[in-house]
Order: structure tokens, then C-alpha cells, then sequence
């Protein structure tokens, strides 16, 4: 009986104090037909050992070489010590911390990642996290909704530039609720938007411009232009952020003459694993006004009986547990180990340390285009600044490179077609601070022999 | 002792140096404008400094892996240590979510396995491990039953029924489906009141939300009857997994005619709760709800393992995060499974009954008023303080209180709200008896010092880091972040 | 400057505290022909990040298929508890518990692994470890010299039967110190040592008999009659035992009338990872009249102030940093993280998961070499009962045969010819309960291939 | 609170049952007579039992990671995480220490890299990773000095000359290898008395014992002349690397003409003390005594590594262990030395050296009696409390003891021997100014305290798991083992 501690003598001693004559007899109240089904399709329990020997041969058949893919998910180094430190029983093993005293460790920990977020993001207040980036922008739009008394529409303009696992995951979740989102195509040449293309909404009832910074595909929205159109119009600005960007970008908090009213984004850049797709989180800044239209959990600081300081939820009125129905959002358990994490590595770095990150980030991929660009069939795409990431265009479709040069153990960016038709030899390519001139060189010489052949 | 704030304890220009690049690359290209002006406000910190900070908070956390936690209704059972070290292996922790199929097979093998055995042991058809907590999962199953409506043109179902005892996430999660919640009262024997229901059910519906053991810790009797009146009323059955603890593998939600299905598999399924998540909320779907599956879900041809998504499912109520899910749970969720086996999973409901049993006897001898004394308890079970707070003045808040001062969390308390001063208190199978015999020992000292100084148990907790917290201050002069000041 | 939190600030503060303009003016004592070597051979020093794809790499490099080799070493399932616990850092980082107030988390595990030691070994008392097996038997010989006080001759037998890499290590640390180590020729059918080999020194003075069970070659020693002799003979006796043999072979404490006088050994087995051959840990338990002159730390249970229970250091006038040169041993460090590994292990298996580990190591030896013996051109070499570990020879020199099995990722066994030149054609070999039937089948089909071709 | 006993915990038959094989095996085949009768004495408790005992019986050790630990000659710096992750990488782990050394070429890179540094950093010619602690490494270098000079036939030399305040390891190994042990006093100004060292010198003498900087926390500021006089005597010089790191890369034990060092990298290079070892004692090795090199030793050839043996040396002093050494805390040890490289190594000596003297400054400044307040401190220096004992009424234990109530591990105390009521203060390169700061405050504060109630500081701690242990009583009445009592 693994992990049940209950030996022959505790069973017979807990049966006679219940008064029944065996563990059966406590399911009586189980209607007869329902219960035992027998589980034949699950096999018997292996020992910690045997699962240990499947899973080191399955996780080593999946290691794979240098790593040109960004698209939303970010390989960066962890250090050490945010793991060693974010498993400790005591932060892995507790639950929410609705028993203040018992928590202050996991409390006073989201009161400092609260603290870094708003710090990072130029806003003045975060939550505790929530799934990830994508359900992150879907809950900006319904506080945004909730959040704009003067607007009624329920409409959310969201640029092409914005990316589409989000809109997928936002479209999915806000869906029945009487909001629709409105696509703003971007300028084709730069692939940003123009804040021109804007106008043609103007005096309309929007609730909320999304601005994603840097974009979908790594260049740089003309952000203060876009906030300030959007909030002459009455419209609230969400930001979707690379929060490793903010250490270098200007951040939301500051763009345009009042600043982005939301940020949220992914925050798996701050020291979360790749981990084939999760768990990450998302986060979530606002502004002073807006706070309790803010989902998820929100940590404050107080003092207790004896004036000392201490940490606890608040504003938990917001809720679900509490306000049921009526709640901002139906979000219970959100990212906490994942936030621990996070808290661990911007520690680590400040903003210092980030900067160097970001930095890195964006000289590797600078580093990496200008290579590609030499490459015979190989153009840049999109003119302007971009950050960290870019798109090359192939002289052929760009889905069979990648598929080519995965095989090849180097996985060569995203190939931007799966979204968007015409963009079917576009590859959106990242280097971060991980990748070195050697893994450039593997990439560069891949993707020279690979369209060496003709096409 | 205090411990300082993180950002007190810095220094303007300290960093871990050995985190980051040794030197400052050149941004000449991002034109000024784009640029940030003024760095962020951030902890300036040495490597030791936060290690050493992070280890001493953690201290002041009661876990698992330090205390008996009865919290019920959260299933704070042993999370194994090798789910942990075997989910963060390099070679899963470092595959990119868009990396090819093709190179990670052994990753998407692990989830396969996991959804068959999922779907096995909730006896529904299929399962998708997109949804990333419960609440997601509750998300995703209500989207799936208006889906289904619409597919068939049915839209005047406008309302879920909801017991009155529900989860709070069961209304905010129809009201986010836009549907209107219609609660319906439970019997006074815990089960759900049956005529109530039936004045209930009707073409306004859209289906129907229940937990099973319900939130009151007995299992729902009539759960046929109810699948049956609903079903022919054209509504459908969605299942709320939080107690599956109770019945894992003993009875299916699918045997009892729910249409669908989430499990938090951070509760049954063991994966760490991490102070707040992250969960996992996978979806076991039935026969009806088939073509309305979240995406992404892992498919197996031809000994291959691929993505499903919107070509295999085209009538999918879509995706529900930028990627796939909380991998990295669901790999602990599923060498968890692996280890418990067939026979394992149903000894975890007997012995998470067994002990609920136990302790609910226990209890009672020791005169403690059980709800639904007649009942048996699932894996959980509540006892009122209503008699406790009128003859001494202690409310179930002060219980719970002055239990962690003994060592133990705190059960859940308060909740469900119908049941006055109550604890909802779930041992789970991975305690022994000896622990249990010690939690009812603390109740008794926590009477009998209440018996001799009612305000000595109002006030504690003494013996935490901090005392009883000003939450109405916290709420009403709102702190949510270092502004600078000293320490 | 990895590692140190000093700011310039924080550095202008400090000199001007201490009165000096640099910090090299607080190295003036240092004759100036010795400061600032220069270390052009030290490379430049670089982030976690390059180190971690270094090591990663260099670790990748050497991943091996499955093991056969013991010969001192064993390849076991380590539970994840053990190692996730004990590189806690308030295991990890702790000091050797002198301030027993601010230590009771080690001291206590210690004395709980003492408890499981004696307990293991059937005897009375235990240390706290010393290095390892090999030194633990050196540091076993000088304490019986020690505690044999009727012996005067220095005179130690050590059967051919004992792994003669502890008696390699026991050579160089006592031999200085006028102890001989006499060789007890085994009996070349068996493998184990003949009572009656022992006769010869019938009436002499010999301080203590080394036995070993099981011995170097896997073979189970007549333990009860040679401990019996020694001790009728005046000689004590020392025990070298494999721990995870004692879960099912009798132990040190039951041997012979009296049991034996030391048991020590190597704790690798109890939940410490092969490692490249360390750290391990060497274990020494003893008779309650010996504990004053056993050397290395230990632990005893006590009151405080206020009569609560609580653990400390004691006998501590035994140890060097209080008795100088008349201590027991120079030992002051010995192998706490590995002690607290250990005791979690033995929690973790207990009595009776330590028996089915052992079984199973047993049973899978049994069927490795029943298996193997079937291969023409292998035969058994020693006859008798032995304990998951057994010599195989070969109808050839069995060092050719190793390296080619290594190189095609199957670890064949030890070649005891290294040791000793009439077991050329040996291998001793060992499949402990990691090894499944397919590992079996590879080792089967890869040595039969091997010896297919003429010798 | 109490921590019961792990065995108090137990009932008969439990164990963690997913951690060994399902079934038992037959044993038939070893005949009764060798098989154990009875069970041993176990603890049997389930896995959670066992992750919940050790991690709260953690919680009560300090440690660097969660206090201020200035322990003199101990060196408890920051042990950096990535040191212990990366040694604990796969590969490394599951490598039998017998596999050829074609197989692992990448963990004998590390090492022989390992040696190489050690070697250039220390000044001397080679370098064996074989010992596996400090006091090993002693033993070691003592066994080379006196195998030189038994290879010489020069053998009457029979004494080793240690200074009074020298480690008690120095006169220990010295007896072991077979020497008489002459000590010669420390003068008035910290440094070797040289009229009592000229006395001391002589045909006998096989070799000197030497902590540099001494263990009284100074630079021996007439090392070359002591080299010069021992030597022109044909005797060797042995260096203690315990206090290493306050020269690292400044100054160097071979410049200083030292014949054999040992580096206690658990000190140095930051490998955990583990609570007491695993330790490493690298044994750096000059010209004379390179014939004599412990073994194994990893050597390169063509590229490929190799361990050395005694076919390689053959006047080795042979093996100190069964296998090559403390493997994985050499590739801990390798991290660390990596990440400094060149400019980091000696910043260690720099800022340990500035930590020192900043630390006894202040302590100056507040009236503490620092011993050898002309000199330098090296990394560590000593205050004697001598006058707080005789005004006061507190020893330097009493003041150690208090300091635990205040957060910090009391520095060693009565260490060196001959100052009276010394506490041996190092605080390491890896804590911040504030810090130190903070250590100056709780002395003041706890001198204030003894100044008002002098028995009140004489029963601290208060704040720990205990308070004062009887001593005497353990080891009087020894109590060494559980013998079944119930808790």
C-alpha cells in the first residue's frame, strides 16, 4: 500500500471504533450497482524504482540541442537556487494561505513578488498570479469590461500583432459573455500597428485596446502613440509584456500620458523552465483605481494584536469563495510555486541583473539575424526596432526547414504560417542569453545546407 | 523573529554576478524612446542573501511536509517526493512546448498514459489535461455542456442548478458560461433535496452541477435518480472532481451518469498544492460532450504520439492557455498513478474513508457534535461548534486558531456556509491512526481550556510568527507593496 | 564578484572604518616578494549558466548502460526522499554540531542513526562515521591495538578474503605506527577461510582477526567458528560488513559466543549514489566496553535545564581537538551529509524493506550467474553459499573482456586479477535489485558474443 | 517543540512501501546457520512520517543558509547551490567508481582540471584529490614527510614540531605517523617564538607543522625565514590549509616554501560541511615529496584521462581510501572554483580579509578586547572576554550561548588555547557589511544585559529547541541508542 501508513493491527483497532466489520462496509451507502467497477485498463503499481527507470528512458529519448524557438515560451538560465529553494517542502507542500499565521512564509513572499511586479511593470499594484499568459489576457479583458463603467459595448480591439494562442485561449474563455474581440491588422511592411489604422474607430464604445510589447513577432509597438489614442477614446489599454523586456523597454506603467490602466503577460522568462509548455503563470499589474476589479488572489500588509507586522489575503470579498456569483472570476487555485520561483530568480538578478539578461537576449538574436540574413534564400522580414526576437523569411515554405532541421537536433524558430497564410516562409527566431556562437554557427550552417538544395 | 523584507536588506549595485552575463551588451539599436528611463524598483541582493531569506520564510510556513493539515475539501495528502524529481528530469524540463512531436515523444507518452488512465478510473470516454487548475476544469466542462446546447440549437437553457453547498468556483463558473445559477437547497439527511430539484429541472436547463461525495462529506444516494430526471429534462450532469479522493476507483463518476467531469489532480492525483498552485483540472468527458473537448489533447497513432487540436476536433470549445497545459503537473500526477496502480487507487478511497470514519467516531465519543451523525463520512466530514460558541464563547475561528499553536492546520472552517460554526475536516489515507488520536486530543484541550479561560483560546494563536492579523486594516488601508521606506 | 555582496559604497565605508586606503594595504604583513603571485594557469571565471552547460555536457558524456560491477560499490535504488531532505540547507550547510542548542536537527539524526547502526549490527554502540570502508578498517585496526589490552604484539590477521583495497588503505594509515597486517591464506576451492588455516597461530599473541562477510569474493565466511577462535585465542575481532547483507545474514553481534568486538564497514549501500566512488561513508560499531576507545564522533541523549530531552556531542576527550596528540584519531570531519542520507534511508526501508532489497539482490545474482554459467566458456568458480555477489571465470583473461563489454555499455564485473594474478580468468560479478531480466539478457548475449570467437 | 523519535514514530510492519521490491525473495539457498534469526531494530513509519520527522528536525540546526555563522576556522561561507546540483547531474551519480576510465572522461576532466587550479593557485608542483577530509590531507602530508625521509635512510628523525595554538588534528597526525610531537610557544606578537623554533630545530626534526595566517588570525610574517631554518636542518615544511582562504591567490604556500599543503576545500572552495563532512583534504605536493604522491591521482595522456596508480608512482605512500576520494564533493568543489576563476580567487582572500578587519574594528570601537589589536586580522581574529568575565561575571561561553537567542552561531570559543576566554571570530567574504554590523549590536546588547542581570545571560539561550544540556550526565550515564522505551 504505498503511501498509506495503516498496518493489520491499526485497521482491526479503527474498524472496532467505527463498529463496522470492514473497510467495505463504510462505501453501504453506495448504491450496490455502482460499486468495485474493477479497473482492468490500469496496470498494477510499479515500485519508485521501476517508475524511475521509465522516466529517465523516456526523458532522455526527448533531449534535443541549441533552442532558436521563443513564440511565447523563453529558454533562459535558472539558477540554481530558485529550485532548490522553491521545493522545499514548505513552500511545496502547503496549500493557499487562507491561515495567515501559519503562511507568513508563502505571504510575506507574494507581498515581495507583488512588490517586484509592480516594480517591473511601473504599476501600482499586482496580483498573486494567474494560469498563464494566454488565460492572463483573457481576465484582463473581463476586468477591463468590469473595470470601464462608461462603456458598454463589450468590445476589445486586438491587433493581428498580438499572439494568436492567446487570442485563441482569450476568445474561448470570454466567449460567453457578450464581449467581442476586434481584430486591428498591422502595417504589413513593419509588422506593427500603425496608430493611423486606428481611426477608423474613433468616437466608437470600445472598453479596451490590447497593445502587445514587443509583439508577436519581436517588434517593438508604437506603444505611447497607441495608449494615448486609446484612452482619449474612452478606451482602457491592456499590455501584454515580456516582463525580461521591462527590464530594458519602457514599461506599461509609463506609456503614453497616463499609462496602460492593465499589465499582464507570461511570466515564465522569470526563471521557470520551459517544461514543455507549463506550469508557467501569468501575471497581472494594475492600476491603483482598478484594484478590486483585479481577479486572483491580492496579498496585504498589516500588523497583528501586537502591532508586528504580518501579511495576509485581502480584498477577498472579490472572490469566489466568498462572493460566489458575483465574483470577479471564477480563479481559486492559481501559479503560487511557480510565483515562489519567480520571486527566487528576480531577487537574484534585480534590475541589474536583468538588464545584463535582457541585454544578451537581444545582442544573441541581433547577432543570430545578421547571420541568417547572409544566407543565400534568407531575408529579414519586418523593418523597426524589434527586441529579442525577429522574423526571417525563407525563399520556401518554412513548416518542412523546421520539421528538416529539428531532425537535425536544432529546433530553428517558429514557423509563423500555422497562424497566418501568408506568412508561410516566415520563421520567428530567438536567441537568448543560453545560446552561444557555436549554437549560432550549428544553425547557420543547418539552414544554409538545408536551402542549399533548390526548393 | 521578523524577517526583514527582501528589499530592506539591499544595497544600491549588489546582484548575484554570478546570474547573469559579466557584462552589459549595447542597445544602441532600440531607439531611445523605446527604452526604459529609470530602472525598476527590485531587490539589490547577494546570492547568499536570498537563499537565506527564502529558506528562513519557508520556515514560517506549516505544510504537508511539517504538519497534519485536515483542511477539508483540499485532499492535503503525502505529494511524493519522486513525482517532484522525476517531472523536473532535464530532458522534459528543457523541451520547448513547440519543439516537434517527433522529439518528444517520451514526454507526450507520459500524458497518453495519464489520460487513459484517467478515463479508466473516472469511467468516462476520453480526457483532456489542458485545463491548468479545478476551476479551469469547471470552466471547460460548463463551456462544453453550452457547446453542446448550441451544436443542437437548443439555446433556451439558460440556467445551472447548484446546491446551496456548492464550491464557491460552481456559480462563478456558470456565470462565466453566461448562465444563470438556480441553487437548490440540500435535505436535511445531506443529500440533495429532491423535491426542490424537481421544481427545478426543467427545459430551462442546461445541466446541473454536483460533487459527489457532497461538500457535507456524505455520498449523494440518489445520484441515479438525479442523472435520470435531469438527463430526460435534457439537461446534462457536470461533476465536480474536488472529492474524488473519496471514490477513487471504488465508483465512477461516468457509472453514476455524469456527462462530464473535471479532477483536481492536485488533490487526488497528489501533485504538490505549492502554497497556491499550481493544479491541474483535467476533464474526463463523456459520450455527449465528445466533440466539444478542450485542445490541446494527446492523440496516439500508429505508435506515434502527436497534438490534437482544432483538425481533430473541430467542434472543440478551443484552447484554454498558450500551450498544452501544466505539463510538468501532469508528469507528477502521472508517475503518482503509476505507483499507486489499479489496486492503489482504490485503496486511497478506502483509507481516506477509513480515516474519515475514525476520526469522526473519535470525535463524537469525545462528545463533539458530528453533522449528519447517521451518515457515514466520506473522506471528510464536519462537526458543528454552534453548542461550543453558545456555553464558552469559543467559535470554530478560535478552534482553529489555537490548533496551530498545537501543531495542527487548521480544517476548513466556516464552510459550507449552511452548517453554523462548522470545521470541515478531511484527514486523508497517508496519516496514520496515532495522528489522528492526536488531533482529537487537541480538540479535547482546546475545550477544556476553554472551559477554564475562554479568552486565553480567543486569543490565540501564541505560539505562530505572527498573532491574529488586522484583516479589516489590511482590506481598508490597502498595502500591496514596498514603497521604499525603511525596515 | 561572484559571491560577494560588497558594493563600492559598502567598501569606502569599511576601509575608512578600519583606517587603511585599499584593501591591499591590509595585506602589509605579507613579505612583498610573496603578494600577488598572478595565476596566469587559473582560467578566467565564468557564470553559472557556462559552468552548468559544461557540466551538463561532461556529465552527458559519461552515461553508461547497465551495471554488473560491485566489488566494494553497489548500485541501488535511492529513494527521492533521501536526497531531497538532505540537501536541505540546514543539513547541508550546517557545521559539525558543537553548539548542540543550534544543532539538535543533526544531533538527534545522528543518535536515531546510531540507534539503526547498532541495531543493523546487533551491537551495543556506534559512531557517527568515519571516511569510508577502507579507512574505516584502518581506523578499526588501531582500536583494537587500543582496546586490546592484553595484546602487546601489534599483530592483526587479515584473511586474503578481505577487499584489498581496505587493506591497501589500512596499510598506509597504520603502517606507521608498529602494527603488522598478517595475510590468512583462504582456501582456494571455496573462496572463504579454513578454521583450521587459523591453528598455526594457535597460543600466539594477536591483537584482533579481521572477517569479512561477505568476503571480497561474495562468499558467506564461517563467521560463529572463526569468531570463536579469535576470542578463545585473546585476539578480538573485527567485522567488515556489507549493511544491506545484515538485513538477512546474521549479524556481527551474533557471531560466536560473544559476538564480535568492531563491526565496520562501507555504508554506500544504505541510500549514498555511486558517485564516481564517493563520498560514502564508513560506519563502526562496537561492544559497549570498547565505545571510550572507538574513534570519530558521537552522539548521546541527555536533559537540559528545564529536564527536556536533548542530544550533544559526548566523549568528546577522546577527540583530537580536546586530547591533541593523545587522541583516538586524528579524524574531526568525518561524513555527516552522507549519515543523514543513510538514516533516511534506513527510515524510509526499515527492517523490512531492507530484507526484500537484499532478497532481491540476492536472487537477481542467483539468476545472473546461473544464466551465465550456461555460456560456454563461463564456469563458477567458488563453491559454497554466497551473498549477492559471485566470482565467474572465464575461459580466457577476463580484463580484455571487461574493457570490450564497457565499451558496448555493459559493466561485466570485476576483474580479480588485478588483485591477484591466479584469478586472471575472474570476474566478480553482481546484480542488485536495479537490474531487471532485459539488463540480464544484454549482459548474457554481450559476453556470449565476446566469447564465441576463439580465446 | 519535542521531535519525537523517528523509532517512537513506528508500528510493527510499516515501511514505505514504494521504496522496495513487492515481494520477498527465497533464500533458501544460504543455509540457516548465516541467516539472521531476528529482525533488527528499525524504525518502520511511512514515507510521509519520514519526509515530515527529518525536515522539521531540520528546522532546528542553524546553518549559513539561514544564519550568520562566523565560526572561527571554519570558513562557513556561502556554499553555492549550482555547486550541488551540478555534482548531483545524472551522469555523475550513476557512475560506478570501477567503470573504466574510457567511460568517464568528462567527471576525470573535472578533477584533473580540479588539480590543476588547486596546484597553480597553491604554488606547489602537483596535487592528489585522494584525501577525504583535512585531517586525512595531514595524515597524508606527514606520511610523504616521513616517507622522504625513510627513501633517504635519514632516519632519526623521529619529531614534528607544532606551534601550542596549533589545530589539535596538527599533534594527532603527527602521533599517527609515527612522530614525537615538540611544541614550541607563539610569541607576545602572535608570530612563532624563533628563539624557541632555533632550540626546537635539529637532526631530529622531520619536518614543522604550520597554520598560515596562524590560528591566532595573523600573517607569520618570517615564514621565509623559518622555511630557510627548517629546511637548512633537512627538515619539511607541512602548511595547514584550514586558514587558506584568507591568502588565496594573494599569497602562495609554495612561494612561502611550504613542501606539502592540504586544502580543506569544504572550507575554501565552499563545499557544504554537511553537518559534519563530507570534507575533501587536497594534498598539494612540491618537489621534494613528489615521489610519494598519494594515489590515485588523475593524469592526461594524449588527451585522455587516466587515475595513476602505484604503477605510476611507485614510491607513492599509497591509497587512503577504497576508491579515488570524495568524487562529488570535488566536483562541488570544481563548480565553485570555476565560477571565481583568476579575479575571484583572490577577491576571497581581499573580502574575507576586509570582513575581518572591518568586524574587529568595530568590535575595538565598542570595547571588546581584541587579541593582537597591532596587527593585521587575516580572515579571523580573536577578542578575548577575560575583562567581561572578571567585572561581569560571563564567560565567552556565556556570551556564545546568547548569541544563538539572537540569531547568529557563536563564533568558536576557547580556541586558540592560550587566550583566556577567546572567542575565534571569522565572518567570511560572503556576508554583507550590514551584517557584521548587526553582530557588533547583539555583543554590545548582550555586554548591556550581563551589565543588568548577569544570570540572566548565563541562561541563555532561552530561544532555542533546548537550553543548556547536562553534559556531564551524557557522558557519564551514556545513552547512545533507542532501546525500545516508548516516547
Amino acid at each position: 500500500m504505498p503511501f498509506i501508513p495503516h498496518t493489520d493491527e491499526d485497521i482491526r483497532r479503527m474498524l472496532a471504533e467505527v463498529g463496522v466489520d470492514s473497510i467495505n462496509a463504510l462505501f453501504d451507502e453506495v448504491p450496490s450497482d455502482l460499486i468495485d467497477p474493477g479497473l482492468p485498463g490500469i496496470p498494477e503499481g510499479v515500485s519508485e524504482m521501476e517508475i524511475a527507470r521509465e522516466m529517465n528512458e523516456r526523458a532522455a529519448g526527448d533531449m534535443l540541442g541549441p533552442c532558436f524557438l521563443g513564440a511565447g515560451a523563453y529558454r533562459h538560465h535558472v539558477p540554481a537556487a530558485v529550485w532548490e529553494i522553491t521545493t522545499r517542502g514548505e513552500y511545496y507542500s502547503a496549500y493557499t494561505p487562507y491561515q495567515a499565521e501559519a503562511s507568513q512564509g508563502t505571504l510575506q513572499l507574494i507581498y515581495e513578488y507583488q512588490s517586484m511586479m509592480s516594480g517591473l511593470m511601473g504599476m501600482d499594484a499586482s496580483n498573486a498570479s494567474l494560469y498563464d499568459g494566454g488565460s492572463a489576457l483573457a481576465e484582463a479583458v473581463l476586468m477591463a469590461v468590469r473595470a470601464n463603467r462608461k462603456s458598454k459595448s463589450g468590445r476589445i480591439l486586438v491587433p493581428d500583432t498580438v499572439n494568436p494562442m492567446y487570442c485563441d485561449a482569450t476568445r474561448t474563455i470570454v466567449g460567453n459573455q457578450g464581449i467581442s474581440l476586434e481584430t486591428v491588422a498591422s502595417n504589413a511592411d513593419t509588422g506593427a500597428v500603425d496608430v493611423e489604422t486606428l481611426k477608423q474607430w474613433d468616437g466608437e464604445d470600445i472598453a479596451a485596446l490590447v497593445i502587445q510589447q514587443p509583439n508577436w513577432f519581436g517588434r517593438l509597438e508604437e506603444a505611447q502613440a497607441l495608449t494615448d489614442w486609446a484612452q482619449r477614446n474612452g478606451a482602457l489599454v491592456i499590455a501584454v509584456v515580456n516582463p525580461t523586456a521591462m527590464a530594458v523597454l519602457t514599461p506599461p506603467g509609463e506609456w503614453g500620458e497616463n499609462g496602460a490602466d492593465i499589465a499582464c503577460g507570461e511570466g515564465q522568462p522569470l526563471g521557470i523552465p520551459l517544461s514543455s509548455g507549463g506550469p508557467y503563470f501569468g501575471f497581472m499589474c494594475c492600476r491603483k483605481a482598478h484594484v478590486r476589479q483585479m481577479p486572483g488572489r491580492i496579498v496585504g500588509r498589516t500588523v497583528d494584536l501586537e502591532g508586528r507586522t504580518g501579511y495576509t489575503l485581502t480584498l477577498q470579498a472579490r472572490e469566489q469563495h466568498i462572493r460566489r456569483n458575483k465574483a470577479t472570476s471564477n480563479i481559486c487555485t492559481n501559479q503560487g510555486l511557480m510565483v515562489t520561483a519567480a520571486t527566487i530568480y528576480l531577487s537574484l538578478l534585480g534590475a541589474e541583473g536583468l538588464e545584463r539578461v535582457a541585454g544578451q537576449c537581444h545582442a544573441n538574436t541581433r547577432k543570430l539575424t545578421e547571420r541568417l540574413a547572409d544566407i543565400k534564400g534568407v531575408s529579414l522580414r519586418f523593418d523597426g526596432p524589434y527586441f529579442h526576437e525577429r522574423v526571417i523569411e525563407l525563399d520556401r515554405p518554412a513548416e518542412p526547414v523546421f520539421q528538416q532541421l529539428a531532425s537535425q537536433g536544432v529546433l530553428a524558430g517558429y514557423p509563423l504560417g500555422r497562424h497566418d497564410k501568408r506568412l508561410g516562409n516566415a520563421l520567428l527566431v530567438c536567441a537568448t542569453e543560453t545560446v552561444t556562437d557555436a549554437d549560432i554557427d550549428r544553425f547557420v550552417d543547418a539552414l544554409s545546407h538545408a536551402l542549399a538544395k533548390a526548393a | 523573529s521578523q524577517e526583514s523584507l527582501i528589499f530592506d536588506l539591499g544595497r544600491s549595485g549588489r546582484y548575484a554576478r554570478a546570474q547573469a552575463p559579466a557584462e552589459h551588451a549595447d542597445l544602441a539599436d532600440i531607439p531611445a524612446e523605446f527604452r526604459r528611463k529609470q530602472r525598476a524598483v527590485m531587490p539589490e541582493v547577494s546570492e547568499l542573501q536570498v537563499v537565506r531569506h527564502y529558506t528562513r520564510l519557508s520556515q514560517k510556513n506549516f505544510s504537508i511536509d511539517t504538519n497534519f493539515y485536515p483542511l477539508g475539501s483540499c485532499t492535503m495528502k503525502y505529494n511524493p517526493r519522486a513525482c517532484n524529481s522525476l517531472a523536473m528530469l532535464p530532458g522534459f524540463l528543457d523541451r520547448h512546448p513547440h519543439a516537434p512531436d517527433s522529439t518528444g515523444q517520451g514526454f507526450l507518452a507520459c500524458l497518453y498514459d495519464l489520460q487513459e488512465m484517467l478515463a479508466e478510473v473516472t469511467g468516462m470516454k476520453t480526457v483532456s489535461l489542458a485545463p491548468m487548475a479545478g476551476a479551469q476544469g469547471e470552466f471547460a466542462g460548463v463551456a462544453m455542456i453550452r457547446a453542446y446546447h448550441d451544436a443542437r440549437g437548443d439555446d433556451g437553457r439558460t440556467e445551472i442548478i447548484v446546491p446551496d453547498a456548492a464550491h464557491g468556483t460552481n456559480p462563478a463558473t456558470a456565470v462565466m458560461c453566461g448562465y444563470k445559477v438556480r441553487e437548490i437547497p440540500t435535505a436535511a439527511d445531506g443529500d440533495v433535496d429532491m423535491a426542490a430539484l424537481k421544481e427545478a429541472v426543467g427545459p430551462q436547463t442546461a445541466g446541473i452541477m454536483l460533487t459527489n461525495p457532497s461538500t457535507v462529506g456524505v455520498f449523494e444516494r440518489r445520484i441515479q435518480e438525479i442523472a435520470t430526471l435531469v438527463h430526460e429534462a435534457g439537461g446534462l450532469l457536470y461533476y465536480d472532481g474536488a472529492n474524488l479522493n473519496a471514490i477513487l476507483g471504488k465508483v465512477r463518476p461516468g457509472d453514476m451518469g455524469f456527462d462530464v467531469i473535471h479532477i483536481n489532480l492536485h488533490k487526488t492525483f497528489s501533485t504538490p498544492h505549492g502554497g497556491g498552485g499550481p493544479g491541474a483540472g483535467a476533464i474526463g468527458v463523456g459520450e455527449r460532450l465528445l466533440p466539444h473537448t478542450p485542445i490541446p489533447q494527446v492523440g496516439r497513432d500508429n505508435g506515434q504520439y502527436y497534438w490534437r487540436t482544432e483538425k481533430d476536433i473541430p467542434q472543440t470549445i478551443g484552447r484554454l492557455s498558450a500551450f498544452g497545459g501544466n505539463a510538468g503537473v501532469l508528469l507528477r500526477a502521472y508517475v503518482y498513478a503509476r505507483m499507486l496502480g489499479r489496486d492503489g487507487m482504490t485503496r486511497v478511497a478506502e483509507f481516506a474513508t477509513l480515516n474519515a470514519n475514525y476520526l469522526m467516531t473519535r470525535l463524537k465519543a469525545e462528545g463533539f457534535q458530528v453533522w449528519l451523525p447517521e451518515r457515514r463520512a466520506s473522506h471528510e466530514f464536519i462537526i458543528s461548534l454552534k453548542g461550543e460558541a453558545k456555553e464558552l464563547g469559543v467559535t470554530a475561528g478560535d478552534f482553529a486558531k489555537r490548533l496551530l499553536d498545537l501543531g495542527y492546520h487548521a480544517p476548513t472552517a466556516y464552510f459550507p456556509l449552511l452548517v453554523p460554526e462548522c470545521l470541515l475536516i478531511e484527514p486523508t489515507e497517508t496519516e496514520t491512526v496515532d495522528d489522528l488520536d492526536g488531533f482529537v486530543q487537541a480538540m479535547v484541550t482546546i475545550r477544556e481550556e476553554a472551559r477554564q479561560d475562554k479568552d486565553f483560546v480567543k486569543g490565540a494563536p501564541y505560539n505562530m510568527p505572527v498573532r491574529r492579523l488586522d484583516e479589516v486594516k489590511a482590506a481598508k488601508e490597502l498595502d500591496l507593496k514596498w514603497q521604499g521606506e525603511a525596515s
